[in-house]
């Protein structure tokens, strides 16, 4: 059989964590193969590895067969290896084009050429389906529209072996399936796929096979069509794992969050990004607002939580009116927030885990007296939550966040925002990127939030998700919402219609 | 006119220096690096080249003598720079206490090898630089008076430099990986650009166009080197972040704050300036606080490159 | 897997150990550097703001010392002090004490109080105080004891020659530029306009321009040289540059602007052609003369005095001056009635102690405009 | 509980890393002794090594002495740096509230005992009020603290010039007057234990501010803050935390120590007097290798404070040999190159400490700054609430 690219025997530690233990994978030409693991598995890791990012401890990587050596994305490209991270590595204040044609630009004695490079850039993207500007400066665009950047990157660099770390975990279902065509077609013209996931949907719709990883440790490789997802998920959490939500009937009662007129216009654009939204939410309800990235829902939610001004409207919390309030004031009031962007927002990454366990109540009086710290308490308190939510890191509560898988700085964030007993929690992607044991987790968390009286507003834009958590959903268009469905008898279909412009109700 | 003509030509000496060095700054700076020591720079520069005036000074003179103690200047400044960049760079060191210790050891040694030498730390030298007007180009009206009288050659050094770094930065493959190197240099390196190498060109170009403007510095103001640029270099660095880490930003922060410490000096000898009656005092205080001024009025926009500061670690997530 | 980390105890133990260890040597160290012989530098110098090369009291000082020293034989060594305090100042004088030291040189009144205290812990070494009398640090108490020998100079006289020569060499507009306002600057700038006016006076002329400055630094800066240049630019023709090396940046601004400069100090005429001449102060000449006192066994100690113009303490360096109308003969003749005093010419000028300011002194010709 | 304090001591590896750099810096310059004076290479490198030791008591008085300005400005720039600012500004703020401090010191001696500690207080103030402007003005405008303490830097110098003219001017000498005899710092019979040494209770404020900061930062709600806008300003937002407000009382601290370094400077009573002089204070930019030295760490700062003068001190006891003086600056400078060179040393260590199987729980917390620790200065982040 032959394979492209053989990583054999790979061992890399990290501080206080074996992060590959004597894994090994093989990716045969042509094939999509997926690789699956918890968070914090080492998946990541050992792509990196391949990349050429990490040197690893032990182990040889073969390319047809031959032993090659990477120690530097420079090998890795010189070997046609690509990659597409889990972390964008993106400069925010570049444009599109610069940031594709960095690293392999064509120049005429040193000056770019890039009136060439454009073209080029534009050709691929028409053809395949990658729509972005060119022109537009990375700080401007989605996250969806950045993981475009990063795929026709690659693209660019004609690359025959491709890298994907979880690459439609910012992605709408459309563009997802989009994205599954597009690998697809690659495929066809001869590349072979290293593709990282944590759905298992995704993994059964394209991969031909799957190497799962667990602990660091390589389990099994596995033929994707002769194995089902829940065999894939036992293998890969090492126990049965519920895939289906599964929840009683909401019992909403009295309102918690009502939501007036509100309007959000920003300097710099001309159009209002939210126009006259109001709604309410009750607790012991889950709300979701469905909607494609960038149709308002940063502006709403930042609207909601304080991190940036309302134009006009009220938003009231049991009834006290929050407009006005500082972000402080609301948290206090029982407002509760899981952010989009856990590095900008969630965490403070130099921080230890148990610093940032308490960031929003380190001002209380469990953590606090005269304003001094009760270290005692805080450590105490993180480790009881890093052993409730089973946050795994190499040092425990002292371990620097920065040093976390991504999933698990997401478990983090989920801990501390759950555990302060909120009135409403605003959960924006709260299972981004967890796999799927996690993703368990949490929605059993976020169901027994609202059993307990909790109104939960959840923004998504995974369809799945939407339709399995919540109890009402309201989908969000251009700055509006556009109407408000009962996910038992709504469809993916119907909801995507209304997602996309195409059709809208009135909505109170 | 003769105090515009005179103004003009006299805030040269202040803003060519500043934003030379400034230059030099913006490119390690851009390339991640933070450079404090441009002060430290300065005076290694300019030591380096007056002390090659003063031996060469009797068998050679004029623009040749000149060229000669650039070359000089920028060698140095190159060659002490590579102590900031191995720091920074491989050492993955603070890069402001890197900074500081040459800021500190610059002048120190330039005083001790002066010593050594010659018993005296200042080193004399003639000036015989100064272009009292540029052939043709001296002669337009008005024009000639204000830019090609009573000048240097060192001040169209300055000019070109200014070109050729906006150009270089922003039209270039080179300018295009340093700044990623600036702004996100795990990026950079996942796109197979060599980080370490970007940043020393960085540093080693900010060694450059500092130990040059230590020389521009010296040469007009004074007859002799004396082991010190005068706070010019941490001014330098004000420049830069007052240019908001652009080429084009920074040229009108050096001619504004050179201005303005001109008319500061330079009061005493307008009539209608010193009739104000505004004691010295304030009138040295003038350029600062009108600085922060227009920087109160500027800023809100303005961001230094991201990763400037951070050493690269691969590691780092 | 890693070697087992010692027990804590034993590492304790061994760090205390260390530690006695060292401070025992460095307890025997100190003691051996108390009871051994110092090595030796007869002749010391104290530096205070500058260093010994600041064109100004402390290299005067310095290359007076070095050429005596050299002449005859004997070592001699400059001390830096940690800080500027009269405490700093002690303690420099401590250590060259311990260097060694018989005579020690303070330039500068800045050492008033520190050689206040000195004189009295160390009765057997001399001090030679320049521009200084021994006092407590709040002028209450002024005390000199017999192994102090304290100079002054007649600064005013230096500073009135230059005047009187650069009139007299037909400038009529004319600059001051001082370092800062300390009493032997005052004094320059002080003579300096006294000198023109009294040459003014003798040539009939109605009226003379002079530009009065201090820069608030000594040294060579763009501030200064642009100041000097502004003065060039708006007619002045020379400037007395009295502030070290604040003369390089008058002469920088000189040389692009024709304009003329007078030195200070020492004979600056070497340093540029733009040096018409120098107000000089004989340092060197006087802190020579101190020293062979004190081998000769004649130290003038107990003795404050002021040195003028009649022991050659000061005057201009007429044989390297670029003068154009002003001869040896009116040189002469000048200089020959300071030394007279002809018609109380030379105690008439006044010094710091008579006049607060500039522009308050008596002047008729001389129009000062003076720059806060 | 032993063991705990065995992972203390691998843990301090900082400060073996930081002795590695201190003989690393020495090595060098013993070698440059050699090649200029092999003679009195020996000699003159003992005496360095023997610090302020040489002059005996007097000697171990003034290394008090002169650490203790440069403890203030250390803590002034530490402080700073923990919050995220770089305050090159500490001379203009040291200046001020020596200026202020030195005013009251000289108008108002009817204060009796009180009079230095309310000179202190007015230093004080002083330089928080030179710090406060740089701290609104990033705050409200965004202008970054570099540039606008570089720029109160000047203004400071230049006013405190004019005012001293105005205020309490020695006409004769060109400088301020002395302060009151009530005013100087009191020796508390140091000046008899250090005979002939300066050293006065300032060295006592200072460690009480060592320990004041240590623990603000430490231990309480507010040095979080403080620190959390440091690290990531956007999510010190996100949880809460004013950031307007902690940069402005961040840069107010940091002025209030060098006010207080400027109050004890001119307190002394070591006749050290303001003088009108055009030149910035150096202390203040002394304060910035004390500072960093010690990872901006208070305690630290106070070891590293001691240190410097200690060395400076060797350096001025070794002019009993025949060097030109200026080689104790080159070797501090080297060693100051080498201490940047040593976090790297220290990284190693820690990872050491980390692999050799000691990640269990007990482990001290990694003192809230790694790798992104190193990550100073000209940075800038718009503290903007729009997006
Ligand atoms: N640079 C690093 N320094 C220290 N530890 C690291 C580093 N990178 C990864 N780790 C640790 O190695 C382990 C594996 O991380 P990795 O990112 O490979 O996980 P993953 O499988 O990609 O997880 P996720 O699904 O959450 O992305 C984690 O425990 C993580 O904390
Ligand atoms: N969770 C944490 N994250 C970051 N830093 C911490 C954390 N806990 C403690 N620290 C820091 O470590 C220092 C030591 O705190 P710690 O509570 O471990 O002290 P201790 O000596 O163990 O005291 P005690 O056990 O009596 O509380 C504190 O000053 C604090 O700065
Ligand atoms: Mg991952
Ligand atoms: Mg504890």
């Amino acid at each position: 059989m032959d394979y492209v690219i053989e990583m054999l025997n790979i061992t890399k530690k990290f501080p206080g964590i074996l992060a590959n233990d004597n894994v090994s994978l093989q990716l045969k030409n042509g094939e999509i193969h997926a690789l699956l693991g918890e968070n914090g598995a080492g998946k990541s890791t050992l792509m990196s590895v391949l990349f050429g990012l990490y040197k690893p401890e032990e182990g040889v990587i073969k390319k047809n067969g031959k032993t090659i050596k990477i120690a530097n994305p420079n090998d890795s490209n010189k070997y046609g290896i690509g990659m597409v991270h889990q972390h964008f590595k993106l400069v925010h204040n570049f444009t599109v084009l610069e940031n594709i044609i960095l690293g392999v630009e064509s120049t005429k004695n040193g000056v770019l050429k890039m009136g060439e490079a454009k073209k080029r850039v534009v050709e691929l993207s028409e053809k395949y389906h990658l729509s972005v500007n060119p022109d537009d400066l990375i700080s401007d665009i989605t996250v969806g529209q950045q993981q475009r950047v990063e795929i026709l990157k690659m693209l660019y660099r004609d690359n025959e072996i491709l890298i994907f770390d979880e690459p439609t975990a910012m992605l709408t279902p459309q563009e997802i399936i989009e994205l599954m065509k597009i690998m697809r077609g690659l495929t066809k013209e001869g590349k072979s796929i290293l593709f990282i996931t944590h759905k298992l949907d995704e993994i059964k719709l394209v991969a031909d096979r799957c190497t799962i990883l667990r602990k660091g440790k390589y389990i099994d490789t596995i033929d994707v069509q002769s194995t089902t997802k829940e065999v894939m998920s036992e293998l890969m959490v090492g126990r049965k794992v519920q895939l289906q939500v599964d929840k009683e009937p909401a019992s909403p009662t009295d309102v918690v969050l009502n939501v007036k007129n509100l309007t959000v216009k920003t300097k710099r654009s001309k159009k209002n990004k939210l126009t006259n939204v109001s709604f309410e939410a009750k607790s012991g309800e889950i709300v979701c607002i469905a909607g494609i990235d960038g149709n308002g829902q940063k502006e709403l939610v930042y609207a909601l939580t304080g991190l940036s001004d309302v134009t006009q409207g009220t938003i009231t919390l049991h009834g006290e009116d929050i407009t006005k309030d500082t972000i402080r004031k609301r948290r206090v009031a029982g407002m509760s927030h899981i952010p989009e962007d856990r590095h900008k927002h969630g965490l403070i990454l130099d921080y230890s885990l148990a610093y940032n366990l308490v960031l929003q109540r380190y001002f209380s009086k469990a953590f606090q007296k005269l304003g001094f710290l009760k270290h005692r308490s805080i450590n105490t308190y993180s480790n009881e939550l890093i052993e409730k939510f089973d946050i795994r890191s190499g040092q425990g509560r002292k371990t620097l966040v920065r040093s976390m898988s991504g999933g698990n700085q997401q478990k983090a964030i989920l801990a501390r925002e759950i555990d302060t007993d909120p009135e409403i929690l605003v959960a924006v992607q709260p299972t981004r990127g967890l796999d799927v044991g996690a993703i368990e987790y949490i929605h059993k968390q976020l169901i027994r939030q609202r059993d307990e009286g909790k109104a939960i507003l959840l923004i998504s834009l995974e369809l799945d998700e939407v339709l399995s958590v919540s109890d009402r959903v309201l989908v969000i268009y251009e700055g509006e919402i556009v109407a408000d469905l009962d996910p038992t008898s709504t469809t993916e279909q119907e909801l995507g219609l209304y997602m996309s412009g195409a059709k809208r109700e009135a909505v109170s | 006119m003769n105090s515009v003509y005179f103004l003009v030509q006299q805030t040269m000496f202040f803003s060519i220096p500043l934003l030379v060095v400034a230059l030099g700054g913006m490119f390690s700076e851009r390339g991640g690096v933070v450079n404090i020591a441009l002060e430290g720079i300065m005076i290694m520069g300019a030591f380096a080249s007056i002390f090659v005036i003063s031996v060469l000074q009797d068998t050679m003179q004029g623009q040749l003598l000149l060229i000669i103690a650039i070359l000089v200047a920028v060698a140095a400044g190159m060659i002490f720079s590579l102590f900031h960049a191995y720091a920074s760079i491989n050492m993955k060191a603070n890069q402001v206490i890197s900074g500081t210790a040459l800021n500190m050891f610059a002048p120190a040694f330039a005083t001790f090898v002066a010593r050594t030498i010659q018993v005296t730390k200042s080193i004399n030298f003639n000036n015989t630089f100064r272009i009292e007007s540029v052939p043709l180009l001296g002669d337009i009206p008005v024009l000639g008076q204000l830019f090609f009288q009573n000048t240097y050659l060192t001040t169209f050094l300055g000019i070109a430099i200014l070109i050729v770094s906006a150009f270089v930065l922003n039209k270039t493959k080179f300018g295009l990986r340093l700044r990623a190197c600036g702004e996100h240099p795990q990026a950079a390196d996942s796109v197979g650009i060599n980080v370490y190498r970007m940043r020393y060109a960085g540093v080693l170009l900010s060694g450059a166009l500092a130990g040059l403007g230590g020389l521009i510095f010296v040469i007009p103001t004074s007859t002799n080197f004396n082991a010190t640029v005068s706070g010019y270099g941490f001014l330098a660095l004000a420049v830069l972040i007052f240019g908001q880490w652009k080429p084009k930003r920074i040229i009108i922060a050096a001619f504004f704050f050179g201005f303005m410490k001109t008319l500061a000096s330079a009061y005493t000898g307008i009539e209608f300036l010193s009739n104000l009656g505004i004691s010295s005092y304030l009138y040295k205080m003038i350029p600062y606080i009108a600085t922060l001024l227009v920087l109160a009025l500027t800023s809100k926009k303005s961001q230094a490159p991201r990763a400037s500061g951070i050493p690269y670690d691969k590691g780092l997530r | 897997t890693p070697e087992p980390v010692a027990p804590v105890e034993d590492v304790v133990e061994d760090v205390v150990d260390d530690v006695e260890e060292v401070v025992d040597e460095v307890v025997d160290e100190v003691v051996d550097e108390v009871v051994e012989e110092p090595s030796g530098y007869e002749l010391a110098m104290i530096t205070d703001i500058g260093d010994i090369d600041d064109k100004s009291f402390n290299q005067g000082t310095w290359e007076g010392i070095v050429e005596y020293a050299e002449a005859n034989g004997v070592t001699h060594k400059y001390y830096k002090p940690t800080e500027k305090s009269t405490d700093a100042y002690v303690a420099a004088i401590d250590l060259a004490v311990a260097g060694g030291a018989m005579v020690i040189v303070t330039p500068g009144f800045l050492f008033e109080p520190a050689i206040f205290q000195a004189q009295d812990m160390y009765p057997e070494i001399s001090f030679i105080l320049l521009d200084g009398f021994p006092q407590d640090g709040t002028y209450t108490e002024f005390r000199i004891e017999a192994n102090v020998y304290s100079i002054f100079y007649a600064e005013q006289q230096s500073g009135f020659m230059a005047g009187y020569a650069a009139v007299m060499d037909g400038y009529t507009k004319l600059g001051f530029m001082g370092g800062m306002a300390v009493p032997a600057v005052v004094r320059f700038g002080y003579g300096f306009a006294q000198g023109a006016e009294y040459a003014a006076a003798q040539m009939g002329i109605d009226a003379i321009e002079l530009k009065y400055h201090y820069t608030g630094n000594f040294d060579a800066t763009p501030e200064n040289q642009t100041m000097a240049a502004s003065w060039y630019g708006a007619g002045t023709e020379v400037i007395f540059a009295a502030g070290g090396k604040v003369g390089n940046s008058v002469m920088a601004a000189a040389e692009a602007a024709d304009g003329k400069v007078i030195g200070v100090d020492v004979d600056q005429g070497s340093e540029s052609d733009t040096v018409i001449t120098s107000a000089k102060k004989e340092l060197a000449i006087s802190v020579q003369q101190g020293l062979a006192g004190y081998y000769a066994g004649e130290f003038k100690g107990g003795v404050s005095e002021v040195l003028d113009i009649t022991v050659d303490a000061v005057g201009l360096p007429f044989a390297t001056s670029r003068f154009n109308q002003f001869t040896q003969a009116d040189y002469d003749a000048i200089y020959a009635a300071l030394v007279a005093d002809t018609d109380g010419i030379a105690s008439a000028i006044l010094g710091d102690a008579d006049v607060a300011a500039a522009g308050e002194l008596p002047l008729t010709i001389v129009s000062v405009t003076v720059f806060e | 509980m032993m063991n705990k304090l065995k992972h203390r001591l691998l843990a301090s590896s900082g400060f073996a890393a930081s002795l590695i750099a201190i003989f690393a810096g020495l090595f060098v310059g013993f070698i440059i002794l050699l090649i200029t004076n092999p003679d009195q290479a020996v000699d003159g490198f003992v005496t360095i090594l023997k610090g302020g030791f040489t002059g005996g008591a007097k000697g171990i008085g003034n290394i008090f002495y002169l650490a203790t300005p440069i403890i203030m400005t250390g803590l002034s720039v530490g402080f700073a740096f923990k919050t995220g600012l770089f305050n090159i500004g500490a001379s203009g703020q040291l200046i001020v509230g020596g200026y202020v401090a030195v005013l009251i010191g000289v108008l108002a001696p009817g204060l009796g005992s009180f009079h230095w500690v309310i000179a202190l207080i007015g230093g004080m103030a002083a330089g928080a009020l030179w710090a406060f402007i740089p701290g609104l003005l990033k705050a409200l405008f965004n202008v970054h603290e570099v540039i606008s303490s570089i720029m109160m830097n000047y203004i400071g110098m230049f006013m405190v010039n004019a005012l001293v003219a105005e205020t309490v001017f020695d006409s004769l000498r060109a400088q301020s007057l002395p302060v009151a005899q009530s005013a100087q710092m009191p020796t508390l019979g140091m000046d008899t234990l250090f005979k002939g040494s300066s050293v006065n209770a300032g060295i006592f404020v200072a460690i009480l501010f060592v320990i004041v900061l240590y623990i603000i930062l430490n231990k309480t709600t507010f040095g979080y803050e403080l620190k959390a806008c440091g690290f990531n300003k956007d999510a010190s937002r996100y949880a809460g935390i004013n950031a307007k407000r902690n940069i402005i009382l961040s840069m107010t601290i940091a002025g209030a120590m060098a006010g207080v370094a400027g109050g004890l400077i001119y307190l002394a009573g070591s006749g050290k007097f303001i003088e009108i002089v055009d030149v910035l204070a150096m202390e203040g930019f002394t304060g910035i290798s004390v500072a960093l030295l010690a990872s901006s760490n208070p305690i630290g700062v106070l070891f590293t404070g001691i240190f410097v003068s200690y060395i400076t001190n060797g350096g001025f006891y070794m002019q009993l040999y025949d060097f030109v003086p200026e080689i104790i600056d080159i070797i501090i400078s080297i060693i100051i190159y080498f201490s940047a060179l040593a976090l790297i040393v220290r990284h190693f260590f820690d990872r050491y400490a980390l692999k050799s199987g000691l990640g269990d729980d007990d482990i001290p917390a990694p003192k809230v700054e790694p790798k992104r620790k190193r990550r100073i200065g000209l940075k800038n982040k718009e503290v903007d609430k729009d997006e």
